[in-house]
């Protein structure tokens, strides 16, 4: 592990969602895949120097799909139980 | 759609790998067969955008294993046929080169050598010579160029041709990664305009019928008994020694008064180059050979700078393959040896100074 | 509240991130590959054996025994372990290219006599690792390094059909299916199945899956589902195409 | 034989390192000198540093790699800890100002050190897009290897189909090597 | 009233009698190859490729140009020579070793991209040239010099199903079939039908042949015809497998 | 079931190829994999009918490639493997061999050689000589025995497993068809009744955890940069020059007072000392030498007699190729070269006393 | 060719028979395959100096079968027209 | 180094002259003396003539294969063209009185030219399966290489289960060594 698992999370009403920088690539492939279209790019630069991704937490239900479909495991989501 | 790709001269600045597949052209080989390597790539990724353009040709094979059988297939049906590889891949082309050799099958093979062994790198290295001069369960029956500059590739890829087709041995193009990869200077021509004949190449299957009779043609690389090989490698031995004095290049200066001789090829012979300038503007006398043909190798040239100076420096990025064919070109000569072996990296100028300057 | 990112246990978090590009298939595909592992609790009889191709970035991709083989020769190297050691739960894994081109002869033979191992193909229509050449999976007009101007089917043929043409020299006790990163679930399920298949010691077990590569297809991240999504399965169908369980496949 | 000038280049994939090398390269072949230009590659490039090896001289340069050079620029974190290697006494080494935690990795037995504000630069005054065109003039300025103009008509080559849809474009390159030119100067 | 033997005019008497042990099936492949050729009267456009392998003895066997390649090479020679010059009509014969082990990579691909030529296999059940061993095709229990306790499909898998794999992965365009020799006039039929869809330019086409190797088998002229009419077809189903001539194929 | 194969010592006459399956056998290799060549068919033949009488295994490949990635995995998974194979097998051979190279993968092979290049024959050569010391696209990190006699092949194939073993370098037992095929007689014998100690092989994949934690292992063939491979490339050669004086292996007599030492290797070599016994029966001062190991080779041992004598006459059923691995051993001798190459054929007594006649 | 082309014609009712010992290896196929088995091992050698064959030709209904199978091509059946 | 005697034995496939090379390699072995044995073979062996080369000597054999031998045995036409190629004038060759038309490929610079009626020997006093057996006794005395003892115990070895069975044949081989033996005497 070549970057400090620096996190950053948002709490929601559904969940806890957060995103590990030092893991995210900037692919973007769950932005495109969130089915609340709530996932948009950061400011914050992901281990590649390119923008990672932050989420509207109000219209996200913590489902899940972005951490699914994130071939780096740079998203975990938890939902309130 | 097949006029000339090069008119005349021009200056281009360009990578090797693009170099070869201009010099291809230039060449009017008509067919390519391949299988993707680093760093061999652009070679065909040229030749596809180019090659439809001026009636040319192509084949992606399954491996090398194909692409070099397939090659032999275009040559014996009287193509100007070659392929492009490295590494592991010329590995595995020693199979079908084998072949060549047996049944003198004039084919191209330029290879971009890189680290070795086994995947190693993708890189660079010159660590293919001893397979591709020696490869295979043969006796070499081959004629390789190192080059060492995109001017080199561009003119010994069109003379490769040449030379296969006239003397009918397999020859190879061995330059490097970094010869695929960087960008420099040439000139790019069109050989016939600069007087250059191109041979013109044969069929052995597939000839047309003469008057209307067709005169079958059977070649075959398998022999009954010992005897029968041993009458065929002799006479393909005889006929390699006498055409090897035509084949055989090199360069060499500064070698008349010199205590060290730097001997490299291919691209560390560059840098050779500019450590021999640099030591002689010292007043320290250093010489400079370069075999450019491996195979055959330069032996009577090399001995007689050997006999001349005091120290032979082999310098290679390899465990001394190309000191190897040296040493046993001029066995007998009691020349100092040294050597800078550097597998698989390049080799500077400035380490060649100091390495040197370290013996003189 | 997690502070650790939830990977499959499997995974060797020392490197990661993982060595393929942003948006890669291979990362999902491992990742499918990695909880199957974790939910069959069989992380320590595994050996994972990667090609070259961009496979060979999962070199130290799992805390399980790897070794990196050559290019299209996962499939006899992970042969020659499990013919030595039937213990070990062997996986090869390997790209389009090493598998339906250079490595063909392994993949069929090793499906004819039905060799208990388990062989994972990632199917991205392109040779990767070189840049982005045609591939035996390349699809009809698509553009590549080495298809410039389109794939060309009378030049070059349709896409190769890989888990059909392994199902069609498999017999009793192969598993063959066709996966995407686009179902994970699914995936996952069939990567499962053909582990328990070695395991319970049937057979040859074989699973595509079409995977995105971003890099050479020059797709977003838009282009790369549509890609995965809507172009590939038009000559890829995704389903179990063989398995020991159904009765009457034969 | 007058020694080449051996230029090391580094940065993160989008940073376009490579584009400037060749730019450069390009622009001393079409002055008449002999340039010569390899990219660094290998099996790991996908998130690797991209690092660009440029030399030219007045003859046929020899190694294409080599171990120190005359000036290093690096444009990342990771570019600068990747380039290190590279620099010794006479090296020149050129950073940007904006990278943070690097302190210690700054390889202090160089000639020169520059610290140049590229990134803020292209950022406030020009645009993004043209940060690596700073650069590109930072490093003429600093080697004197092509000349202004010369590097003005090797943008025109590359880029001129570009400008001519968008003239703004030709503009604002030229503004930007004419800016990368200045921060080397200024921080000389 | 004949004194000359009634050979097919595209055999050459000089090389006869040709090299194969009595009762070899060779013999009669290639006589139904030489009946054929000599009825599309395309003896001198043929170039026929042999294989490594007893077909290497038919080096001199046609009077047509002829190549002798490498073991499992035969494929891409005439791939290449196909490729190159594509008024050539292309034979690439073989064994089935050749063609289903160490070839099996060139075989299956040239189908994949249905390379204009006409592939033939000699399906003998094993290596015959190399004295008898094991081959993809050996029946199971059958003994061989590396099965000498009868081939194990436990351990070495079932009788690779060529024609049918090759069908699997080729599309529109190619002929696909098995013939024996044991039906002559249909083995015959089907070689025609071969090179007439490698002349009309539809694609691969591939004729896979059971015959006859008394000598490994070790059998005397009852039972080799025994072992190809009763034994063989058990596990090799005979008949046409792909023809693009007929409709709804694929 | 997993009694010995071999009960003490017993004098036996066979073939070469059924004494290699024994010798495996008594070596406790525990699985061979293999592709049919001639002429090595019959190891496999006899291995396949005793192997599973011991316990040990058997796995028939699709081609030489398979059968050379199969052992490697074999060895990786801690168990004695081998293969065998000959000419164009061999060819194909080098590419998994390069992998055990990179990996330092202890496989063991069996080398019978044949004619070359290409198909050529099935009978017989020593033209396997340059691609089985150094073929593939390395440095050869390898070891090769080249054995004369039914006795010899018994015991290397049971050293063999033992230096793979130690060293960590692939090992071959390079032998030829005449000795395949041949009759003559040997004593077999099971070497641990013997005192020779059989090193035990170790699994590098599927090591059982230890205290129930299981430490993964990750083995590769590619680095990222130059630099890596250079350092593992300079580790390695290291490596091998500080083992070579202990697996160096030759035989020579009569050379003090030589005026003409007869060079050879292998089968060959029976002829040789013949030759050099009857030269010496007619007074005649004729010496012999042999290097056993090809690779490493005995350079400072042949450069000692090339030292005392005046001729080194290179007797090989080859083009050269033992000739050039003594020529770059001793380089800087003096000593006069003649040689008799006969590629692919064998060479008789009665040939080597005529030439050395011819020479003194 | 490497054996001269003699001959031994044997004519019946149904038509003219011919085996060229030359060529004949004795395989014993078309023995098997006679529809009438009217062909036996006869004293001639052939080219591996193994017996060849002969018709009983009062059986031989020229039905061409023997010369269809031989793998080499060593016997010709004229049928009489 | 006394010489070994090299012998080489030529016939058709169904001949049996390998098994008569391993048979007398064998005994000798059994005596203590050192003997090589190897067939031919190649690619076209199917049809072709089959020969052994046999040495047994004192001390090691040297090369497998020799250029001319002490006796060679030609049992066909064929195997007379094949072999021509062994004889010297020290080469005794002996051939089948039944072989027809080879007149003219006996070669004439042999030592000795022995024909012997094996073939006739065979099918008349004895039974065709011996014929090889015949063969073995004419070797064994024209060189002398195994006593007659040991080659009856090379054959008991090697044949002793079949004779076991029907032991009219173990009499039916040593009847063969016998005549084998005797017809070299004769044609002496
Ligand atoms: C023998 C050999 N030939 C060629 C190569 C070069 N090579 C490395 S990876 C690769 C292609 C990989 O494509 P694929 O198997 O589809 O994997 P991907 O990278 O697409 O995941 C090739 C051709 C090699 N390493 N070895
Ligand atoms: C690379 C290589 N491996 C192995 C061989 C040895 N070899 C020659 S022919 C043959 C087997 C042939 O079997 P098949 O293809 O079935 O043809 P058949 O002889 O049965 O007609 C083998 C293994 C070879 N010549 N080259
Ligand atoms: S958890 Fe679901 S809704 Fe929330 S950001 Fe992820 S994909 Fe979108
Ligand atoms: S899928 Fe993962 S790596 Fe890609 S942008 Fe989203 S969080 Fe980052
Ligand atoms: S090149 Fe393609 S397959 Fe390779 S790592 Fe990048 S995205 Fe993945
Ligand atoms: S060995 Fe078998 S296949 Fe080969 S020629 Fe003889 S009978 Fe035919
Ligand atoms: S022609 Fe017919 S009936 Fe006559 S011998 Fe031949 S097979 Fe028998
Ligand atoms: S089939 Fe032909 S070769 Fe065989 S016995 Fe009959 S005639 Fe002779
Ligand atoms: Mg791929
Ligand atoms: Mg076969």
């Amino acid at each position: 592990m070549s970057v400090a698992l620096k996190t950053f999370s948002h709490k929601g009403e559904k969940g806890y969602w957060t995103v590990f920088p030092g893991l995210c690539k900037g692919c973007g492939l769950c932005v495109e895949k969130c089915p609340k279209d709530c996932l948009k790019w950061s400011d914050q630069l992901g281990v590649y120097g390119t923008p990672t991704i932050e989420p509207e937490m109000d219209k996200c239900i913590a489902c899940g799909i972005c951490a699914n479909v994130c071939p780096d495991c740079a998203i975990t989501v938890e939902k309130n139980k | 759609m097949s006029e000339k790709p090069i008119q005349g001269e021009k200056r281009v600045f360009m990578t090797g790998n693009e170099v070869v597949a201009w010099a291809a052209l230039a060449a009017k080989a008509d067919i390519m067969y391949g299988y993707p390597i680093t760093p061999q790539n652009e070679i065909m990724h040229y030749w596809t955008r180019m090659a439809p353009k001026f009636g040319r040709k192509f084949l992606q094979t399954e491996d090398e294993l194909s692409a070099g059988f397939t090659t032999l297939g275009g040559v014996l049906s009287g193509r100007k046929a070659f392929t492009a590889t490295a590494g592991p891949g010329n590995t595995l082309m020693q199979e079908p080169l084998s072949m060549a050799e047996m049944m003198r099958i004039p084919s191209v093979v330029v290879i971009q050598q890189r680290g070795g062994p086994s995947t190693a790198t993708v890189i660079y290295s010159q660590q293919e010579v001893t397979m591709t001069t020696f490869g295979g369960n043969g006796e070499g029956f081959r004629i390789v160029y190192s080059t060492s500059s995109h001017q080199e590739l561009f003119d010994y890829t069109i003379k490769a041709f040449n030379t296969a087709w006239k003397y009918r041995f397999p020859t190879f193009v061995l330059a490097d990664g970094y010869q695929a990869k960087m960008r420099e200077s040439l000139s790019i021509y069109d050989p016939e305009e600069k007087g250059i004949e191109l041979v013109k190449p044969e069929a052995a299957i597939g000839k047309p019928a003469v008057d209307g009779k067709k005169e079958p043609v059977h070649v075959r690389n398998t022999y009954n008994t010992e005897e029968e090989l041993l009458a065929v490698l002799t006479g393909y031995m005889e006929d390699y020694q006498k055409c090897a004095p035509e084949i055989i290049e090199y360069q060499e200066f500064d070698c008349d008064d010199a205590d060290v001789v730097v001997v490299s090829h291919g691209v560390v012979s560059r840098a050779a180059k500019g450590a021999v300038q640099e030591l002689r503007k010292e007043g320290l006398k250093a010489g400079f050979f370069r075999p450019v043909t491996l195979r055959p190798f330069p032996a009577d040239q090399l001995r007689s700078v050997a006999d001349k100076t005091k120290t032979l420096l082999f310098v290679e990025s390899a465990f001394g393959q190309m000191a190897k064919l040296a040493k046993e070109g001029i066995f007998g000569s009691t020349v100092n040896v040294d050597t800078l072996f550097k597998p698989g990296v390049g080799i500077t100028s400035e380490e060649i100074v100091a390495k040197v300057k370290g013996l003189l | 509240m997690s502070t650790l990112p939830q990977m499959p246990k499997s995974w060797r978090l020392e490197s990661k991130p993982h060595k393929f590009c942003p948006g890669c298939g291979h990362g999902l595909v491992l990742k499918a590959l990695g909880e199957a592992i974790d939910e069959l609790g069989i992380q320590d009889r595994v050996a994972f054996g990667c090609d070259i191709g961009c496979s060979l970035l999962a070199w130290d991709f799992f805390n399980v025994d790897t070794v990196q083989t050559h290019h299209g020769r996962t499939t006899p190297v992970m042969t020659g372990i499990k013919r030595a050691n039937p213990d070990i739960i062997c996986i090869a894994y390997m790209g389009d290219g090493g598998g339906y081109a250079i490595g063909s002869q392994h993949l069929v033979n090793a499906a004819a006599r039905n060799e208990r191992i388990t062989a994972i193909l990632v199917n991205n229509c392109n040779y990767a690792m070189t840049g982005g050449q045609m591939a035996p999976t390349t699809l009809p007009g698509m553009k590549t390094e080495t298809s410039p101007y389109g794939r060309d089917v009378e030049q070059s043929g349709y896409p190769t059909q890989g888990p059909e043409m392994v199902a069609a020299i498999t017999r009793e006790g192969a598993y063959v299916a066709r996966g995407t990163i686009a179902n994970l679930k699914q995936l996952k399920s069939y990567l499962k199945k053909a582990l328990e298949n070695q395991m319970a010691g049937n057979g040859f077990s074989f699973v595509e899956s079409l995977a995105s590569c971003p890099t050479n297809w020059r797709t977003n991240a838009k282009d790369t589902w549509a890609f995965v999504e809507q172009e590939m399965p038009k000559y890829f169908k995704v389903g179990e195409i063989k398995n020991p369980a159904e009765k009457g496949d034969e | 034989m007058a020694k080449a000038i051996k230029i090391a280049l580094a940065g993160e994939g989008g940073q376009g390192v490579q584009s400037v090398a060749q730019i450069i390269a390009e622009a001393a072949n079409e002055e008449g000198r002999e340039a010569l230009y390899i990219p660094n590659f290998g099996v790991e490039q996908r998130g690797g540093v991209s690092v660009a090896f440029l030399q030219i001289g007045e003859e046929q340069i020899g190694s294409p790699k080599f171990q120190t050079a005359d000036i290093v620029v690096a444009l990342s974190d990771r570019a600068v800890r990747r380039t290190r290697q590279y620099v010794d006494g006479n090296t020149t080494f050129v950073y940007d100002s904006s990278i943070e935690g690097v302190e210690k990795d700054i390889p202090q037995n160089a000639g020169r050190i520059l610290a140049i504000p590229a990134v803020e630069t292209s950022r406030t005054e020009l645009h993004p897009r043209v940060f690596n065109i700073i650069i590109m003039g930072a490093v003429i300025k600093a080697t004197n290897v092509v000349s202004e103009d010369q590097a003005r008509a090797a943008i025109e080559k590359k880029l001129g189909y570009k400008f001519e849809q968008n003239p703004k474009l030709r503009e604002l390159n030229f503004k930007a090597i004419t800016r990368g030119m200045e921060l080397v100067e200024k921080a000389q």
